[in-house]
């Protein structure tokens, strides 16, 4: 572990369109960069037994999920010639059709930007302690499990 | 005072929740993992259904493993997030 | 080939943030999406010859970049399960630090999204008749050459 | 009439334009790619140290192709879109 002090990932409720915008326009002064990649996690309307989702509530352990995300950003610099990595996760509640999950890599080439990228999205599924209960439209709730 | 010292802290997650119907509460004189989940599912016996792994001190965990008090033990359902 | 009309690609200039977030926001309507992915293309302030590049002016054989654009499309959603597909790239100026290519593709799971943009920009990069002659610091030209 | 009838348009882009001099312009009485090469050769002989592909009518054609009236020959420098 480096004494870095680990980097804010969560966000309150859903991740906007806006705040994406945001950090894209915050790379133009960084003229070394020739390629971004970034990946969102939406919320699906999935049907539950005959009921749509209408939301999803996250929650983590917060303790495990920052040490997490900071072995994630350090292995995903180690393993690419990353120029920046940003990580971003909803907490709380998020609609059906909003952002939850914002992963952004950049890089002077394309591979490197778009493998850091997908590499950053599996470990984030498998290893960070996040869980998404949905919430159905008549308000009952059912856990989320991830497709593997 | 020896009471509070030889505590472990348990966390439970997600849908295990609703299996302990509580999140966090200490236990006593407990020195292993697999003792750990001995009693963990005498008092909640739907436990023994539920996938999910053990972290000690933020670390998962395979296998039995040695508890000192004052150690988090934390209950994890599979991870759901993104 | 299909009779589907050839969407529009090109812009004049610079893609901003502000044109990718729009386009994100837009899906929010699309609740059976679960991921996007999205490539961005960022001009490079390379050193050539000991000069800056300040900047890349794109031109193309405009028809047959219509249809080749309009083949990936075809070939992406014949070979993805894809929700959607945009694609965009500048024509003209575009300094450095600023977009000149978007590649935004959504689907149900993560993997489909991820696999189709990688693949539409492969071939984009490798089929597309748009070449950019990269302006120097001092106003001089010099002809862009891609990483393979 | 008949001779223009029996014209091929040419497009060059990028690099190859400040070789040959013009965009987009007219050839007469060209059979097929092999002989058009030599002659663009012949009149620009900065070609032939140049990598090109050839589209006829926007597909990009590998050996002789035979051309016929009213065809469009497209000089491609190496892509570097994106």
């Amino acid at each position: 572990m480096t004494e870095k002090k680990p980097k804010k990932v969560f966000i309150d409720g859903p991740i906007s369109p806006d705040f994406v915008a945001k950090s894209i326009a915050s790379h133009s002064t960084k003229k070394d960069i020739g390629a971004h990649s970034i990946f969102l996690g939406q919320v699906r309307n999935d049907m539950i037994d005959g009921k749509s989702v209408a939301a999803i509530e996250y929650t983590t352990y917060p303790e495990m999920a920052d040490l997490k995300f900071h072995e994630i950003r350090e292995a995903a610099f180690e393993a690419y010639p990353l120029t920046c990595l940003h990580i971003y996760h909803s907490l709380g509640t998020v609609l059906a059709g909003e952002i939850s999950l914002f992963v952004f890599t950049s890089a002077i080439h394309r591979a490197e930007a778009i493998k850091a990228c997908e590499y950053i999205v599996e470990r984030i599924k498998h290893e960070v302690p996040v869980w998404g209960k949905e919430i159905l439209e008549d308000g009952s709730g059912s856990w989320k499990v991830n497709t593997v | 005072m020896d009471k509070v010292k030889s505590k472990i802290t348990l966390l439970a997650f997600g849908q295990l929740t609703d299996i302990t119907g509580q999140s966090t509460w200490q236990m006593e004189d407990i020195t292993d993992t697999d003792q750990l989940k001995n009693i963990l599912i005498e008092k909640h016996p739907a436990l023994a259904n539920s996938k999910y792994l053990l972290a000690v001190n933020m670390e998962i965990i395979r296998g039995n493993v040695k508890l000192n008090p004052g150690d988090v033990v934390a209950l994890l359902p599979p991870f759901s997030g993104g």
